[in-house]
Parts: C-alpha cells; structure tokens; sequence
C-alpha cells in the first residue's frame, strides 16, 4: 500500500520535472529539472526491483551524462545573464506533438486493452545484484562487448569532433 | 502487488510524449538532447516494469545496456554541437540548414 | 504498529547521533587543521579564543552568521541560493550507510550500526558522491563570474574523471568481500584489512577520494592563488560557510569510507568498536591535513593526465589481476 | 628516465619528512601583546619632531618633508619669529595614512623629523591618529645630539636686502636705462 503511493506520489513528480525541464528557456535550469525527474524514476525502479538499475541510474544519468551537458553549456558561455535572452518556441511548431501525443496516447490503449497480462499488477519482487550479474555476464556477453566497443568507438569519435582544426593540423604534422 | 501495469505504461507514454514533444518543438540543440534523454528513460521505466511484471532481470539488463549506449550517444553528441558552436557562435538548430533543398 | 514506531525512533536517534557526531567533528577538523598546518609550518595556530583556542569554532560561526549575505547584481538567485546546500547536504547523506559498529542488541533487537544497512551501499556512495559536482557547478555558474565560471568548469571535469577511478578501484574490494553492503564488506576484513589484501586500489582510493574533496593538491575548483576562491569566489556569510563545513563533511565521510573498504571498519584488538572505527576515522583525516601541509597543487594537465592516464589503467589492470587471483585461488 | 623517476618519488616524499619533522619543533612565531619583539635600532615607524641641543625646536617648516611624504600625509604652516627664525605655527600629521617609510627624514635639513620604534598605533578613532605639533615635539634630539641647523648657517637676514653692510643697494631692473 505505502509502496503504491509512492510510486504514485513519484510518478507526478517525473512527470512534473520533466514538463519543467522541457519548457525552460534556460539550459542549465532543464538540465537541473531534469536531474529531479531521473532521481524520481531512479525511486522508481528501486521500488520495482532493480536496486542496482536505480543506482546506476543516478551514477550513469544523473551523475556523468547530465554533468555533461552542464559541461558543455558552461563551455559555450550560457552565463545566467544569456541564458534569459534565448528564444521560446512557437505556437505552430506545436502541431506534430499533438499529433505524435494523439498516435501514442491511442497505441498505449491499444496496448492495454489487448493485452491480457497488461491487467495484472506488477509483483511485488526484489533482483540481487548477483542475478544481475549472472544473467549479464552469462545469457548477455556478446552485448556487453558489443557495447564495450560502442563506447570505445564513441570515445574515439568523440575525441576526432573535438579536436580544433589548429590541432588537427598540428597532429598531422607531427605524424 | 505495487501498481497495475497499465499505469506505469500510461507514466511512460506521457514521459516519452513530454521528451518527443521538447524535441520537436525546442530550437536549442542542447534541449533537443536533452529531449532524446527523457525518451530513452521513458523507454526504460517500461524495460524495468515489464522485468518485475515476469520476474527476470533481462528487462533491467537491457536497461544498463541503453545506459552505455545513452552516454555513448551523447558524448558524440555533445562533442558536434561544441564543433557546431565553434563554427557559428550559436546552438540555434534554425541556423544549421545549408543542406536544406 | 509498535514495531513501526519503534523503527522509525530508533533511526531518528541514529540520524540524530550521526548529524551531531559528524558536525561536531566537521568543525573541530577545521581547528584541528590549522592548528597541525600551523606546527608543520613551525607557527602555532589559532590559540587565542579559549583555552588552547579550543572555541575557535564557535567564534567562526558566529563570525559567519554576523556577516553580509551579499548576492551578487547578475547572479542567478535561486540557484546562488541552493548551491552550498547541495555541497552540505551531500556529503552528509553519503553517511547514511557507513557501518560504525557491528550490530548492537537494544532491547532485545538486533540492529545494524548504520542508520541504514543498504544491500547496494557501494553505490548508494557513488551515486551520492556523485551528486556533490553539482553543488560546485551551479555555485559557480550562478555567481556570473569568470573566476567562479573557471572553478567550476575545473571542478566539474576534475570529479567527473576521478569519479570513474573511484568507482573502479572499489570493485576489487567488492569482488573480494561478495557483497555491496558496507557491513559485509567490513565484516569480510575481520582477519586482514584489505589495505594489506589490495594496497594498490587503496592507494588509487586514496587519491580519488583527495581529488573529490577538492584538498590540494587537487584544489584547482578552488585554487586561491589563481582563481580567487574559485567556485565560491562570490560567495559570503553562511552559504561560504556550507561550503567549508560541506567540505569538512566530505573529509570525515571520506575517511570512514576509506575505514570501512580498506582498513577493516571496526574491527582492531583490545578497544571496543566504534573507539577503533573512530581512531581509523581521525588517522585517515590526520593524513589528509599532512598531504595538505606537503604537496604543492598540480597543473590542470597533470590533474587530467594522472587521472586518465595512470589512475583509470592502473585500477583497471587491479580489477583484471584481483579477478584472475581470486579465480586461481577458487575463492 | 629513471634517474628523474627516482628524483620525483623522492621529492614527493621527502616533504611529509620535513613537516612531520617541524611538528615537533618549537614554533617560531612571536606571541605579540604578551612577548614584544626587540626591534632593530633603526626600526622606522612613528614619527617625532626632535629639538636642538639647547632645546629649541629644530624644525624651519621647509615643506620638504611633504613634497617627499609619498602619501601627503605632512602638513604645516610656516611662520617667522621676530628675529628671522622660521618655525611651523602648526604641523601635522595624519598617522593613518602614513606608511613608515621614512622619506620625509631623509629630506629634513635640520633634523627635525625622526623615525622612532614605536609601532603600536592602532584605535578605533582615526581621528586620534591625527598628531598635532604637540603630540609630535619630543624635548630630546633624537638620534643625534650635537646638530643644530641654525648654528650652522646662522639665523636669516633681518635687515631688508641690501641694508646690511658691505653691501651695494639692488638694482631696480625696471630702472636700467642705456
């Protein structure tokens, strides 16, 4: 019962942080939004189960990709001042999200009322850390290093955009 | 038992419509990324939900595997709109339309 | 419904004994730090307000409070506001599931000496440490400043990547005691601490831990002598003073997390418990003051190049040998 | 290569030698109000006006002192006695802006300005750090006892130009017809 309200009472506050998040002119106020909605959601995997996912949630999301982003405004000089001048969106641009809401909201009740397990409530039920990491490491190994080499070729890619051109240059001559 | 499943899919169809809809509407490249975030944790509020509906870890693995490619994602996207600043002072994606037809 | 009640005290004592301990201990840190700092550098320290200057926190304190709370014309106020809230607020919460003791027996219950006995407790410590980059940031970011700017930008990045190194030294010591329960992991040093079993990802610990408490010589968010006070440049009154104390905080967690992986928690002859789990503590804070006294503050490129080019492989290889070890030993 | 390995692990440890060392050592800090420290000789720090050996003020308010004060903090208003002797009707000087330099005794002719060791001249009124003629005349001669300025070069002329003896009357300029 305490669990359904919370994750109830959880559920308003994603949804709440995330409809600020995306409507502030302000990137570094979105990115903050933001980190509130993934803390609630991280809240919400742990009450269905998944403590580590809700851990990693908060180190991967909240504490490196969401840095990140707080990295590269500061890197382009969004002071608090520039910040305020950007421009707000208008009202017409608004049309494909009705549509693209309206196409969703339909499939979600599609799914819902097709779905016979849809009905039954979620369990209560708790994944150790060590199933975890049997069912990662044992059923998922070819996707691990699959991912692995993603995020080397990411690094690599990442490394190659972010070189300037004086750079570049200087590290062809050098070779 | 926690909460139908039918909620949590009815939380994560409005997440995932609130970061499409930042996407689609926003014309700063910064909150568009940010727009693809919500989505991808929509995504994976499902994944972890239908992992304790059946009771296998596989839905939350798969949600540690979108995590990896997520930061992967946005380190390569990060990276372009610093390049793209670079060359024109602004995150406006109005500007960045030379391959217009 | 007894039962409930008699839980949800208890953590409150807890928590109660735990904020007071901690605080009390942030504030005699400071004193103590100048005091040791000043005999290193053959002065004496403060010694004028009470008996061997021992009030001399109170006198900050009351300094602190007195003065002007100034926000700066430009600056973004909520955020200016929030920011050495969040540094403070951190470094306590991280002190939630530090095991100070074995279980205890109060009234005929057995209960874990932490105020939460959490089956994830590694992460729980990385998550939250996490989260301390952000109190830096946003401070910085909203005073408008250059200096702060340049801090912040500087701290951002320098936690980022030892944050990586941290949490993969700690891995080797979660795969030597099985558990990411900071009580199992202790209880699994009862015969040797790890700093014996592992001393390379103690070692690589160690240095992490100093580059996320921002001390030199990893103080470049903060860097006086460059960038006038860094991140909390513009900062005045008390919300200075969250910072300062946020960073004390941060020095006492630290050192009990440095305990409880890698010099065996409690565990030690002849004393009771939490006195051993105390002297670890203020030994760890002790080192912490003398590397403060000894080593000079890095360049930014030497910060980068020692966390990714030494730090990341070094603890990489360390979980790739402890991996290999265990598994040739069949354990 | 591994000559600079072994020289930087060694300049890394030797440091926490030395501290760990020093924290046993007797600090060296003075503990001020209650230990004073024995100042040099020629400490410079609050200024005095200083008196001839027969005990007249040595001071003749030629302003030298201060043109030179880097932070004008001399000031002072000549006079002259009925028998020629310039003197100051008053002299003043600002102590909190003063920075004990000790350039206004280096210009002093006569000797009449000295620095002293006395440093202590803190207060919560900076008005009562603005010395008068009195708060600075002292009736010693400072650190020399034998000068006095006027024995040297005498006292001024009293008569007008010209009047004394041996003495051709000055030309009028305005007068020099060819």
């Amino acid at each position: 019962m305490t669990a359904t309200l919370i994750f109830y009472l959880l559920g308003a506050v994603a949804l709440v942080t995330t409809a600020l998040a995306i409507i502030q002119r302000n990137p570094v106020y979105a990115v903050i939004y933001l980190v509130k909605s993934i803390f609630a959601l991280a809240l919400i995997f742990y009450l269905l189960g998944a403590p580590l996912v809700a851990a990693l949630q908060v180190i991967v999301y909240a504490g490196a990709i969401m840095v990140l982003f707080l990295f590269v405004i500061m890197m382009l000089e969004i002071t608090p001042v520039s910040a305020r001048k950007s421009s707000a969106p208008g009202w017409l641009s608004w049309t494909p999200v009705v549509l693209v809401a309206l196409v969703l909201a339909v499939m979600t009740l599609l799914l819902i009322g097709l779905d016979p397990v849809a009905e039954q409530g979620i369990p209560r039920w708790h994944a150790t850390p060590r199933d975890f990491g049997y069912a990662l490491f044992n059923e998922y190994a070819l996707a691990v290093k699959i991912i692995s080499f993603q995020l080397s070729f990411a690094a690599v890619g990442a490394f190659h955009i972010g070189l300037t051109e004086r750079r570049r240059a200087r590290m062809e001559k050098d070779s | 038992m926690i909460v139908p499943m039918e909620h949590l899919l009815v939380l994560a169809t409005l997440l995932f419509v609130l970061g499409f809809s930042c996407v689609l509407v926003r014309r700063n490249l910064i909150l568009i990324l940010i727009g693809v975030e919500i989505m991808i944790n929509a995504v994976g509020l499902v994944f972890i939900g239908a992992a304790a509906l059946w009771q296998q870890v596989d839905g939350q693995i798969m949600v540690l595997l979108l995590m990896a490619i997520t930061a992967a994602e946005v380190a390569i996207a990060l990276a372009l709109v610093v390049h793209l600043h670079q060359r024109k002072q602004s995150i406006d994606v109005g500007l960045f339309d030379e391959m217009r037809g | 419904m007894a039962d409930t009640l008699f839980t949800v005290v208890l953590i409150l004592a807890k928590l109660a004994l735990i904020f007071g301990v901690v605080l009390f201990m942030a504030a005699y840190l400071v004193l103590a730090e100048r005091k040791i700092l000043g005999r290193m550098q053959l002065r004496y320290g403060p010694n004028r307000v009470g008996p061997f200057g021992l009030m001399q926190p109170l006198a900050d304190v009351i300094k602190l409070l007195t003065k002007e709370d100034f926000l700066p014309a430009r600056a973004d106020k909520w955020l200016f506001l929030v920011a050495p809230g969040i540094t403070a607020v951190t470094a306590l919460l991280v002190f939630a599931v530090v095991p100070f003791g074995p279980t205890i027996e109060v009234f005929g219950r057995t209960i874990p000496a932490a105020v939460v006995d959490l089956n994830v407790g590694v992460l729980y410590f990385l998550g939250v440490s996490s989260m301390a980059v952000y109190g830096v940031v946003l401070g910085g970011w909203a005073s408008c400043s250059k200096y702060s700017l340049l801090g912040s930008v500087r701290g951002l990045s320098q936690m980022v990547s030892y944050e990586l190194s941290l949490g993969l030294s700690l891995v080797p010591v979660i795969m030597m005691a099985r558990s990411f329960s900071l009580h199992d992991i202790v209880m699994a040093q009862a015969s040797v601490p790890f700093l014996l079993l592992n001393p390379v990802a103690c070692f690589v610990f160690l240095i992490c831990i100093l580059a996320e408490s921002n001390r030199i010589p990893f103080d470049l968010p903060e860097a006086e002598n460059e960038l006038v006070g860094g991140f909390h440049t513009e900062y005045s009154g008390m919300r200075f003073g969250l910072f300062f104390v946020g960073e004390y905080i941060n020095l006492v967690v630290l050192g009990s997390l440095m305990t409880v992986f890698f010099l065996g928690g409690w565990h030690g002859p002849w004393l009771p418990p939490v006195v051993w789990f105390l002297i670890k503590v203020l030994m760890v804070c002790g080192l912490f003051i003398w590397i403060r006294a000894c080593l000079p503050r890095l360049r930014y490129d030497q910060l980068m190049n020692l966390g990714w080019k030494v730090l990341l492989p070094v603890s990489l290889l360390n979980i790739l040998v402890t991996g290999a070890v265990l598994l040739g030993l069949g354990l | 290569m591994s000559r600079h390995v072994f020289r930087d692990i060694r300049g890394t440890l030797q440091p926490f030698w030395v501290t760990l060392r020093n924290l046993f050592r007797k600090p060296v800090t003075v503990q001020y109000p209650e230990q004073k420290q024995q100042l040099p000789e020629r400490y410079r720090a609050r200024l005095i006006l200083t008196r001839d050996p027969d005990g007249g003020e040595r001071c003749v308010a030629c302003h030298l002192c201060s043109a030179a004060c880097p932070v004008d903090c001399i000031s002072m208003q000549a006079t002259e006695a009925a028998d020629g002797r310039r003197y100051a009707a008053w002299f003043r000087i600002n102590f909190t802006r003063c920075i004990f330099c000790g350039l206004c005794t280096e210009a002093c002719p006569t000797k009449a300005i000295q620095v002293t060791a006395d440093f202590e001249l803190a207060g919560r009124d900076p008005l009562k750090l603005v010395y008068e003629k009195v708060d600075l005349l002292v009736d010693h001669c400072g650190n020399d006892n034998s000068y006095n300025f006027y024995h040297q070069t005498g006292i001024g002329v009293t008569a007008p130009r010209g009047e004394n003896p041996q003495e051709t009357k000055p030309m009028d300029v305005k007068d020099l017809m060819p």
